[in-house]
């Protein structure tokens, strides 16, 4: 792995959000989902949003990069309100997502997967670079996306946004289903990203995983932020968090 | 999607609560009379063969309604039914001598049986493969049309008598066969209302809306899909057959795919899924036809307009619009 | 709708400067009241369509919009090619606008259907356009005046006029409907009674963009003349794949029913040397000439068959009103059928009992562009076709209405 | 001489590459349709006004601006595509969160609107257009006279198959075409400005058709009914390759065309309805097409 990658960058404790939340409403058709969620995230922070199925988080991110049918509220990315955006340009303001199920391409070789996302910001990794994080994908390069394993999949759902200079990164549930080798490795990148510098924010139902990566935890249930938990208590907060989450 | 809060989204089509519907059936029942009269009046100020001819048509969409609007079935082949009806009666009372209520009565079955079979394979598949399929196999119905040599080709069966109604009703005279028109359209008419508020109606209804959830609800969704076809299919029959004693012949373009088209616009115009959108659509789309033909060439052309205005701006058709309006299922 | 639907019908006879007549006047009035219903949308519009139209207002213009002191009156109508609306509009026209007399474009379905109607009505109706041969067999009905040509008058005569030119063997490329089927077999009898043979035939589907399949298939046969029995865009494109195919090298093309617009569309270079049966051609002498300029300069086109037999026919129905002084249909009818027709169409025209309009028709080669001198000049003339040559004789006719005739 | 069914088979040779010939016409033109339909989710009925503006754009530049058959065939489809842009822009883009049928509803009253005004300035019976001095003539084979211009027709169109082929798999452009036929919402929160590709794509599309109707304008009678009969095969073609199948509108064009050219030896009264039986017994059979992925 690069030295650079791994040189250290200390976070500004109290520096501007980089991304805002601010009482959020979305609806899937009919169906009102959101009810006001809002929460901050910090440049170089590793935030978890935390909640039952279907309380909400999934959407939320949906809603913040703005494929969501109909969204209402704030969001700002950098101080630049993105609410009514295309979600095009939410993506230019340096956004990466990585959707739930991964959104691997299947008419799309490796290497196409890979390369698909426009560049967003100068300053992303290069392919080279990608390759050597995931020596997986290069082996594979030629193959079907949607060929790979799980976890090959979800290198490659993370590698891809990594070329486009985004600095912050939405994943959606990037563990889920994969073998604890897998999660581990996962975990290692997610906190390789952190150190440099990337700001990530996480939807995670595991939340023995999120406390390996994560700065602060955000619970969500129906459609609200009801409470939000920084990593270092989280053990105290453990028989509380077991009640929202329902374990 | 996992995430989808999915609790509030599903009741939002379920039918109206008892007070609602009664007062949705009130006015139904009163526009059914007003119809009624408004048929009545009609022949004094319009042409009556303009009028049976609207009636034609309108139970034609009706009919295509019912497998589009309440089935959930888009059907790009309602052309056979009604053509393949029309030649059977139209066959059946020029040289079999048959009388008009049994010629109309074996043109129904014609379009019922060929709907059966049609109906049977086309439920096989959904959405767009669909249609395709009820297309594909109106194009054989065609084809055999154009070969069958019972139904002269492209000069049709011509001179069909309109003979007398029973053995006894001179039907010969406009105003004769307009009453019986008239009967005709109102009774298939409110058939096809009874349909639709029955159980069976309802069931379909789920079926439309989704279809996995009426299954896993214990309906067999493929044998209202096809009794649903079948209907509509005979309906559509029904119309045909009545069509050829109106204009005492029945032609190749019954059968062409264009008629099937030009049924998917007037159900849309008038909005489909109401009860009465239909003949709403058929009423535009006729007179557009009728009266447009002075302008000669433009005919096609405003024809195309109405379609692409429908489309872009009045998606629920006139009725859907007013039913929103008046914030009642019409 | 309703409402909406009177005004569009009000603007529509506005824009026509007729009338919609109240539905109290009746059929006396103090006007005669003539109807083109036509084809004016769809293949056939450039063959009648607005020229015919336009013809017919030639013909009223030549009464000086009067006759008998009635003035006269004119409404067209395009059926779309459909039976219903065609038939639908002629019945509202009579029962309801007073309209005289019927006159029918192209299509035979509607042709038939509004001789029924027409017959019904006791209306006089004069098919142009249709080529159905049983308006005046099967179906003739003591209304209907069948006026331009028939699908007898284009086999018969071609039939023999070809093999008496040294086209012995035959093939047919048969568009696969009724019309495509009766010129068949009224040519095919022609020929073997001519002495020729018919070496094979292929049934083509109504508007099968692709001949070269078909024309192969006729080239491999052997035959000398390779007749099209079809129309439209079929004949268009057939004949567009044969000059490809260098199928005029080795066998004789013939067209069986073709408008001169049609040879207009294809251009010279293609439809060279093609044989065709035409009733009319604007560049046969001098009266036919100044008719086709005045055409020409009203409409930019030079006039076909239908559009001079549209004039012609309004003609003969208003010299019919004049000396009679009456519009009902047996009076106007029977003198029709009393008197022969002259005039720029015809010579010596004679309607017969069976309402067949008979005629001289007039085999044409195509010229080459090299003989081509002027704009249109179109045709030669390699021989001119008897009428009763290319009409039914009483003896084969199924109209009752003659054959039962004492006369 | 070897026969089949009674049918020699130089002859059948012959028509054979009639077949194929005519089956260029339907590739290009179902390509253009499964293009469309892959990423639009619009079933586009204008399909064949805009072959038949094709043909006519062609006529009207020799006419009107004297420019010949080459420039035409570039030209032609550019104004076409342009047309389709505009069209695309100002109607369709209003439809993509409806159902299939508005789409199909909107271009089958566009297709009308065209085929009206065309009809209204240039007549029903069409009009000529000369095969370019270059590729006029013809080669003997030994199984038949094959004129230079319709094997023209066979190369070109399997040059444009091949070429918008190698475009939609082999290129960046293609590969977010893909990508976006598969998740535009994705693609389009990538930074991708799908709104732009999918109005690019429609373009295409259409200047396919227009680049097909130059092809047949010199074949075939510049009609601007030409468009309207031919639609429906073409839609049944996509149907029996799988919709939105790019390979599969392709093989299925040229391999219906083989088929078609056959039954027309056989029984030519069944060769416009053949299609049609093969479609329903795909479909029956094999729901997503030849060539289709899911159902």
């Amino acid at each position: 792995m690069p030295e650079a990658l791994l040189a250290e960058r200390p976070v500004p404790a109290s520096a501007a959000p980089l991304l805002s939340v601010d009482d959020l409403e979305g609806w899937y058709g009919e169906s009102h989902v959101l009810h006001g969620v809002g929460f901050d995230v910090k440049p170089g922070e590793v935030v978890t949003l935390l909640g039952r199925n279907g309380a909400g988080k999934t959407t939320t991110l949906r809603a913040i990069i703005g494929i969501l049918g109909r969204r209402r509220g704030s969001v700002t990315v950098k101080g630049v309100e993105a609410i009514a955006m295309p979600s095009r340009l939410i993506a230019r303001l340096g956004v990466g997502y990585v959707p739930e199920e991964r959104g691997i391409f299947a008419s799309l070789t490796v290497a196409e997967n890979l390369t698909l996302p426009p560049q967003v910001k100068p300053g992303g990794l290069t392919l080279k670079q990608i390759y050597e994080l995931f020596p997986n994908l290069e082996e594979r390069a030629g193959s079907q996306g949607t060929k790979l394993s799980g976890g090959e999949q979800q290198m490659l759902a993370i590698g891809r946004i990594l070329r486009t200079g985004a600095k912050l990164l939405l994943l959606d549930e990037p563990t889920e289903g994969l073998a604890p080798v897998i999660v581990e490795q996962i975990g290692r990148t997610l906190r390789m990203l952190k150190t440099e510098g990337f700001t990530i924010l996480l939807v995670e139902q595991n939340f023995r995983f999120a406390q390996t990566v994560a700065d602060r935890h955000v619970v969500i249930e129906q459609g609200r932020v009801i409470d939000t938990i920084p990593n270092a208590d989280l053990d105290a907060n453990l028989g509380k968090l077991k009640t929202y989450l329902g374990v | 999607m996992v995430d989808i809060a999915s609790g509030s989204a599903a009741p939002a089509r379920i039918p109206a609560t008892g007070g609602a519907s009664r007062d949705a059936a009130a006015l139904h029942r009163a526009i059914f009379i007003g119809l009624a009269a408004l048929l009545v009046v009609a022949p004094f100020a319009l042409y009556p063969v303009f009028l049976m001819k609207v009636m034609c048509f309108a139970l034609f969409a009706v009919a295509f309604n019912l497998l589009l609007g309440y089935g959930g079935l888009l059907s790009f082949g309602h052309a056979a039914y009604f053509g393949m009806a029309s030649y059977a009666a139209a066959y059946a009372a020029k040289v079999w001598g048959f009388t008009p209520e049994l010629a109309i009565l074996l043109g129904t079955f014609v379009g019922g049986l060929l709907g059966l079979v049609f109906g049977a394979l086309a439920i096989r598949r959904q959405g767009i493969y669909f249609s395709m399929i009820t297309l594909a196999l109106a194009q054989m119905a065609f084809f055999f049309c154009l070969q069958a040599p019972f139904t002269g080709g492209e000069d049709g069966i011509q001179g069909v008598p309109r003979g007398k109604l029973f053995g006894l009703i001179d039907l010969s005279d406009d105003r004769a066969l307009y009453v019986f028109v008239a009967i005709v359209f109102l009774g298939a008419l409110a058939l096809v209302y009874r349909i639709i508020h029955s159980p069976f109606g309802q069931a379909l209804k789920a079926i439309r809306d989704n279809e996995p959830r009426a299954i896993s609800l214990g309906y067999r969704a493929s044998q209202y899909k096809l009794a649903v076809f079948v209907l509509s299919a005979s309906l559509a029959g029904l119309a045909g057959a009545t069509k050829a004693f109106v204009f005492q012949l029945a032609t190749l373009t019954d059968v062409h795919w264009s008629m099937s088209g030009e049924v998917v616009l007037m159900t849309l115009v008038g909005g489909m899924g109401t009860i009465f959108g239909p003949l709403v659509g058929a009423l535009v789309t006729v007179t557009m036809q009728n009266y447009l033909a002075q302008f000669g060439a433009w005919v096609t052309i405003i024809q195309g307009v109405v379609f692409v205005v429908c489309v872009l701006l009045f998606r629920q058709g006139v009725v859907g619009l007013i039913a929103k309006f008046i914030r009642k299922p019409l | 709708m309703i409402s909406k639907a009177r005004l569009l019908a009000g603007a529509a006879m506005l824009g026509l400067a007729a009338q919609d007549a109240p539905a109290a006047a009746q059929v006396s009035g103090d006007t005669i009241k003539i109807g083109l219903i036509t084809d004016m949308s769809g293949m056939y519009a450039d063959a009648d369509g607005s020229g015919g139209a336009e013809a017919v207002r030639m013909a009223i213009e030549d009464f000086g919009g009067e006759v008998a002191g009635n003035k006269i009156e004119f409404v067209v109508a395009d059926h779309q090619n459909k039976a219903d609306i065609g038939a639908a509009r002629v019945r509202e026209w009579i029962d309801r606008d007073g309209v005289d007399m019927v006159i029918a474009g192209p299509n035979s379905s509607v042709g038939l259907a509004v001789a029924k109607i027409a017959a019904d009505k006791k209306k006089p109706f004069i098919a142009i356009g249709s080529t159905s041969s049983r308006l005046t067999n099967e179906e003739c009905t003591p209304f209907t005046i069948h006026y331009a040509y028939d699908t007898v008058s284009l086999s018969k005569g071609t039939g023999a006029a070809v093999v008496a030119d040294g086209g012995k063997s035959w093939f047919f490329l048969t568009a696969d409907y009724v019309f495509g089927a009766s010129i068949e077999k009224d040519t095919r009898a022609v020929i073997a009674a001519k002495g020729g043979t018919v070496a094979g035939s292929i049934k083509h589907p109504l508007g099968a963009s692709d001949f070269s399949s078909f024309l192969l298939q006729a080239q491999g046969s052997g035959a000398d003349v390779l007749a099209l029995a079809n129309a439209g865009a079929d004949t268009i494109n057939a004949i567009k794949a044969a000059d490809e195919f260098g199928v005029g090298q080795s066998m004789k093309l013939v067209a069986m029913n073709m408008y001169l617009t049609d040879v207009h569309a294809l251009g010279l270079q293609v439809a060279k040397g093609l044989y065709m049966t035409d009733g009319w051609y604007w560049d046969l002498n001098d009266e036919t000439r100044a008719w086709g300029k005045k055409f020409f300069d009203r409409t930019n086109k030079m006039p076909t068959l239908l559009q001079v037999a549209d004039y012609s026919a309004v003609r003969t129905y208003l010299e019919a009103v004049k000396a009679t002084g009456a519009d009902d249909g047996e009076t106007i009818v029977a003198r029709m059928k009393a008197t022969p027709v002259n005039d720029v169409f015809v010579k010596d025209g004679v309607i017969r009992p069976d309402g067949r309009m008979v005629h001289d028709m007039y085999l044409m080669q195509v010229k080459t562009p090299e003989e081509s001198k002027y704009p249109w000049d179109y045709y030669k003339l390699v021989k001119v076709i008897p009428g009763e040559d290319a009409a039914t004789s009483k003896a084969e006719s199924r109209c009752t209405l003659w054959t039962n005739a004492t006369q | 001489m070897a026969t089949l069914f009674g049918v020699p088979l130089q002859a059948l040779s012959g028509q054979l590459l009639l077949g194929l010939i005519n089956g260029s016409f339907y590739a290009i033109l179902s390509l253009g349709l499964a293009v469309i339909f892959g990423l639009l989710n619009i079933i586009n009925f204008a399909h064949g006004a805009q072959y038949m503006m094709g043909a006519f754009v062609a006529w009207m530049l020799l006419n009107y601006a004297g420019v010949g058959y080459w420039p035409a065939l570039l030209i032609a489809p550019v104004f076409v595509g342009l047309s389709g842009v505009l069209l695309e822009r100002v109607l369709i883009a209003r439809l993509y969160k409806l159902d299939h049928l508005y789409g199909l509803l909107l271009t089958f009253g566009v297709a009308l609107i065209v085929q009206g005004l065309f009809r209204n300035h240039f007549g029903a019976s069409g009009l000529p257009y000369a095969i370019p001095a270059e590729l006029s003539g013809g080669h003997r084979l030994p199984f038949m006279f094959l004129p230079t211009y319709r094997g023209w027709v066979v190369v070109a169109s399997l040059a444009v198959c091949l070429a918008t082929w190698l475009a939609i798999e082999k290129t960046k452009l293609g590969a977010y075409l893909r990508a976006a036929t598969e998740n535009p919402a994705l693609v389009q929160a990538f930074g991708v400005n799908v709104p732009l590709l999918l109005t690019l794509t429609y373009g295409f599309g259409v200047a396919l058709a227009g680049f097909a109707g130059v092809l047949a304008a010199p074949v075939l009678s510049v009609n601007p009914n030409m468009g309207a009969d031919i639609i429906i095969v073409v839609f049944a073609v996509v149907v029996i390759g799988g919709m939105g199948s790019i390979l599969g509108a392709i093989v299925t064009g040229f391999g219906l065309g083989v088929v078609e050219g056959l039954v027309k030896v056989f029984y030519p009264e069944g060769s416009a309805t053949v299609i049609f039986v093969i479609m329903a017994l795909v479909l029956l059979v094999k729901p997503a097409g030849l060539f289709g992925r899911t159902a």
